[in-house]
């Protein structure tokens, strides 16, 4: 097979499509010209590009939660409380776990158990097995624009279904979408195939439809370094873009020292907007995204607000374009509507609070020039790997460890890194396997975890990140001794 | 004395990698004899691991909230193979939502699981579990 | 009657015992000697004073809920509650409205109705009418220290009854606890009866038992500019120490914005020692209290767990020594033990998190730099007014508006200043009334609160006031039209 | 058509000044005459304004929890001293806690309230009902 990053020829994108509609019986009712008129027949507050441009030149932060059960009356029953009860600006379609392995088979076991026992057996909503008809129907009940929100390694055959179905935006991609949700996938294979839903995005926007995509950001949500997620959300916009793609959101997971994160999502914005225009892509709006804390969380409801609060702090004082929330029943299980919406209204309450005094100080600007220059080592040296091809670049980076996940399921993944916490609380690299940070940065993250060691009177060790782990879930964000 | 061991994995089509990585660092640390079959594992590997390894236990993690579905015949499909008795855990967010504990553990119970371990259960309750079980002494 | 910030004469002090003594039949239990034995045999992790300096040394922020309920049992069942359930590192008791109001036969009253309806019938715990052993049951049941909490302008019977009854803090001060608590009492007689409160805790202070003070911070918790609550906060303090009081917290309501929650604090932190210093009081140990939001909450508890949080992060950034802590309820009633929990442990996790991550920055300096210059021009016209005696000057400061609390309910106090939020949601001042801010510093907050005006196309006036009286129960900072 | 006076204030040992203050706004602004007698008012503190300036309503405030032994027997003091059938209102956090409205509701009407209005109610449904009540047309 022969990767590259070049946008894919549309009789070749076409003569694909046959393949892909096929997989599953509800392919065959997609219909892209009717989709554009459907799409075309929605008024401007459902669609999610232009909610965002809005929102990013109001300078003003969204709120989106996560949600999604096995029954299509449910779901909407759900996201119609959420957009009421819980004031969401922007509402999801989180996809369920069979579909996002493609066994659409056992997916429609869980739908008929769901009926059967009267309680969700699902983790999401089989949008597939539902198809697009059933998609329709939840875009015409709501008065938000809708996101589709997954994990899918292979996501061809959930885009054309989603995007026939109203959505008008779709998360994912082919690193994001695969190195933490997929064992045994190869990049090659899901870059490929993420190259096709973002042509397909990319169609839509020709036929003058613009489908908001979103790389997913945190990654495995768990001590990721700022650089790591930047580098592949870097990428995985670029690849998106010249597909096509004209509206993209890139995220962040909230690290949780307050410095680290406003400076991670200004620098996200601002080195992803470089890179576009440095590689030609001169008309596409970036917009940013911060993920309220995404590793373990505390099981305590009222601690758990703490968390999602200070998430939103982060959020607001760094003037993300949207946030995407969590609920006080994280660490137990998908949530009710009713805890979902409190993690909403939780949120809403403290960005409206700190709308209006955004941080910038000179903390901030010093964490910005760190991170950016983290992030460049990584990019330049993917470039340098491609011999100028991105695509290639990533595939090669993953082999060799340039790019690399911290706690990752893929055996396409290195895993050497080893992130842990300074002493203050941000996340820097510990052990950087073969991620080709310079010399001076690296001196500069040991440094950094040295203080810490210091202070806690021990070595820095695998002790120490496993301490960091568990540390927000018991109530800190430092995992001291 | 000889280690035990014990046969780790999370069941399904679940990525969750975090908690099975720390699950084997601990249960490596405490002495165990650990075979990790990480992420996206199926019932027939758990078995096949067991069975090669001549393994004690089989400590199965289930995260995402499709445990129930994929946890089902487990048990059943053990005694088939010749696994029969074999000790069998489960743990995690082993179902979909905040349910009451007691009735989740008697859904697993009655799915033939000996022990049952609800959400955020820490690695040293599963090891005194195991060493009880397993009639480790230390 | 003739005031003066003199230290009182032990004859004439304890002469004046014997009549306060004498006011409610438990004041017949009272030993001065046998009390100082009892706090003797308290174990240092029960005093407060200690538990402050150890907290300010380690600059660690401790936890305090307000609670109290009108039976004893049921109270240490609470507060037991709290300490266990809540992690609270410190506790209060609450006393109710009409022992504050010295109404001893109607707090009999209450506690009647309270075991005749079996369900509390009064908002704190009476404690004069309880008296000294049980309070020492209090005591004894906790393994934290305990602070009296009230707003009592006439708290001689109070002091002498609970410090007796052996706690450690004792809050008020003559004027917080007057201006904001009271209609109809005057300056002179509530400074003369604080002045007995201070002397007895010095008393008890010369007989080697350290008894925390700490005047109310937040005033009428509603738009206080930080220069008025400091301004009281100091003359307290220094009416305090010239009574030989040797441990003071100096406490401030959040105003809710950032920069300047984190600036107030740190200022009163050095201001109080200054000014400590500067009249020659050098031994006196000071520590921080940031009250989370006092004003009016969000009825939703969702919304309310934001707005604690948001005051948490206030304290732990600022590193207060302390924060007092607000509960889901605040906006319906009196908490339940569990929602007060709630409050306490969502408020420990967040400063658990942040508590490696102090705020420094240009911003913060530059707030701290006004504030301490708007205190001092308020102080400085104090001692003048009291040609050199701060008792006698605070007393014509508030006849002549140079002091003046918005919202009090006295009559004592001018009530011609105006606060409102700049377009950040700093509290500034809008119509200074009668405070002699020097012409540059009105024109700072004047050209601040007009950047805000033209921002919402609008003059400033008194609805922008009120508008920013309900913005926070309404999910906003600034009242925006 | 002449004003209606209503008298207000906050009852008891009470001395939150805030919402009174505003109230004392609102109303004015929405036409009534209004004599404001501020926070710790008695009962007799009241009804002697009301007889003195022959108001037609008087609206109690009580936030600070002693609502309900504060407003106790105000109905039949009005009774007695000519005011009968005078419009009774009271609001605020008029008990101790959380509880549900409709039961503080009924203790209150039973005291002789005409109208009860629970925590955070906004000026303007004052002024609605008042209007209604005192046959106020726009
Ligand atoms: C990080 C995380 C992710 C990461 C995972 C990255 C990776 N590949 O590992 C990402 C973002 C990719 C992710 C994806 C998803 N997640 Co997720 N995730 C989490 C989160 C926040 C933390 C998990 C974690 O790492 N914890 C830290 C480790 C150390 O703890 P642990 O995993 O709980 O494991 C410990 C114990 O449980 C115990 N344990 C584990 N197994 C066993 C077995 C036995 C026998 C015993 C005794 C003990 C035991 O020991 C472990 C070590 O201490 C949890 C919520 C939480 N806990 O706060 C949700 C959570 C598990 N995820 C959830 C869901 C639904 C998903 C998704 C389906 C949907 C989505 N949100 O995108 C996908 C699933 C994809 C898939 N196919 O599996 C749900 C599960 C819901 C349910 N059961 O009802 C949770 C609970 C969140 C929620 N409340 O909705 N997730
Ligand atoms: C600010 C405040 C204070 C300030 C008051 C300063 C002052 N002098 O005004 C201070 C700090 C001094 C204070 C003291 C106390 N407070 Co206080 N306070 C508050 C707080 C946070 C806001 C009140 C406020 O100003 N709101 C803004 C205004 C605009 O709204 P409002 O007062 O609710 O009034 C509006 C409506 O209720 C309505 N309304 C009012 N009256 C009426 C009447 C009618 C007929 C109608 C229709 C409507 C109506 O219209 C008003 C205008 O919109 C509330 C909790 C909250 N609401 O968030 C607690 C609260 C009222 N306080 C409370 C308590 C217990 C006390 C204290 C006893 C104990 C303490 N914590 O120290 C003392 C009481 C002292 C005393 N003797 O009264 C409790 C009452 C508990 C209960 N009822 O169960 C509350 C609810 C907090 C709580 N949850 O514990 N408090």
């Amino acid at each position: 097979m022969d990767l590259r990053n070049r946008k894919i020829d549309k009789d070749v994108f076409m003569a694909s499509r046959a393949e892909v509609l096929s997989q599953w019986p509800t392919g065959k009712r997609v219909d892209l010209e009717e989709a554009v008129a459907f799409h075309k027949s929605l008024p401007e507050h459902k669609i999610f590009s232009s909610k965002l441009i809005q929102a990013k030149k109001a300078k003003k932060t969204l709120i989106q939660p996560r949600a999604g059960v096995p029954l299509l009356q449910d779901h909407i029953k759900l996201l119609t409380y959420l957009q009421d009860q819980g004031e969401a600006d922007l509402l999801p379609t989180t996809i369920d776990s069979y579909t996002r392995q493609n066994r659409y088979q056992e997916a429609q076991i869980g739908i008929e158990e769901s009926i059967r026992q009267s309680k969700s057996m699902l983790n999401g909503f089989p949008a597939v097995n539902h198809g697009v008809d059933a998609c329709r129907s939840i875009i015409d009940s709501l008065n938000v624009p809708v996101q589709v929100r997954h994990g899918t390694p292979d996501a061809r055959l959930l885009a054309e279904i989603c995007c026939a179905g109203g959505f008008t935006s779709f998360e994912g991609g082919g690193i994001s979408y695969n190195i933490p949700y997929a064992k045994n996938v190869s990049l090659e294979v899901t870059i490929r195939d993420w190259q096709y839903v973002d042509r397909l995005a990319g169609l839509y926007e020709e036929m003058g439809v613009s489908i908001n995509r979103e790389p997913f950001g945190p990654l495995t949500g768990t001590l990721v370094p700022p650089c790591i997620s930047h580098a592949v959300a870097i990428i995985e916009s670029l690849l998106a873009a010249e597909q096509g793609v004209k509206n993209i959101s890139v995220g962040y997971g909230q690290c949780g020292n307050l410095i680290q994160d406003v400076a991670a999502i200004r620098s996200l914005e601002e080195l992803t907007e470089e890179y576009l225009k440095k590689y030609g892509y001169d008309d596409v709006v970036v917009t940013t995204v911060l993920h309220q804390w995404m590793g373990g969380f505390p099981q305590d409801e009222a601690k758990a607000f703490g968390v999602i609060s200070w998430g939103s702090v982060a959020g607001a004082l760094a003037q993300a374009t949207k946030i995407i929330v969590k609920t006080p029943h994280e660490a137990m299980g998908i949530p009710t509507m009713e805890a979902n919406a409190e993690g909403l209204r939780c949120t809403k309450q403290v960005i409206s609070m700190l709308a209006d005094q955004p941080l910038n100080n000179a903390q901030v600007a010093a964490e910005m020039e760190i991170i950016k220059a983290e992030t460049k080592c990584i990019l330049d040296k993917c470039f340098e790997l491609g011999e100028g091809d991105i695509a290639v670049g990533t595939v090669a980076a993953f082999q060799t460890g340039v790019l690399d996940i911290p706690f990752a399921p893929s055996r396409y993944n290195a895993g050497k890194l080893l992130p842990a916490r300074d002493n203050e609380g941000a996340i820097r690299i510990l052990t950087p396997g073969n991620v080709p940070l310079s010399k001076e940065l690296l001196d500069f993250n040991t440094a950094k975890i040295q203080e810490r060691a210091r202070q806690e009177k021990r070595a820095a060790s695998f002790q120490m990140v496993i301490d960091d782990v568990y540390a927000i879930g018991k109530g800190r964000l430092v995992g001291r001794p | 004395m000889e280690k035990k061991k014990i046969v780790i994995g999370v069941i399904g089509a679940d990525v969750h990698a975090v908690g099975n990585k720390i699950l084997y660092h601990a249960f490596t640390e405490a002495g165990f004899d650990v075979i990790n079959l990480g992420v996206m594992v199926s019932q027939e590997e758990y078995i096949n691991a067991a069975i090669e390894s001549n393994a004690d236990a089989i400590v199965v993690s289930s995260l995402y909230g499709h445990g129930e579905l994929d946890c089902r015949g487990l048990r059943e499909k053990c005694d088939e193979s010749g696994l029969r008795g074999i000790l069998l855990y489960v743990g995690g967010n082993i179902v979909v939502g905040k349910q009451p504990f007691e009735e989740v553990e008697k859904r697993f119970k009655a799915m033939g699981f000996d022990r049952v371990f609800g959400p955020g259960t820490p690695p040293e309750t599963t090891i005194a579990a195991l060493k009880e079980d397993l009639g480790i002494t230390d």
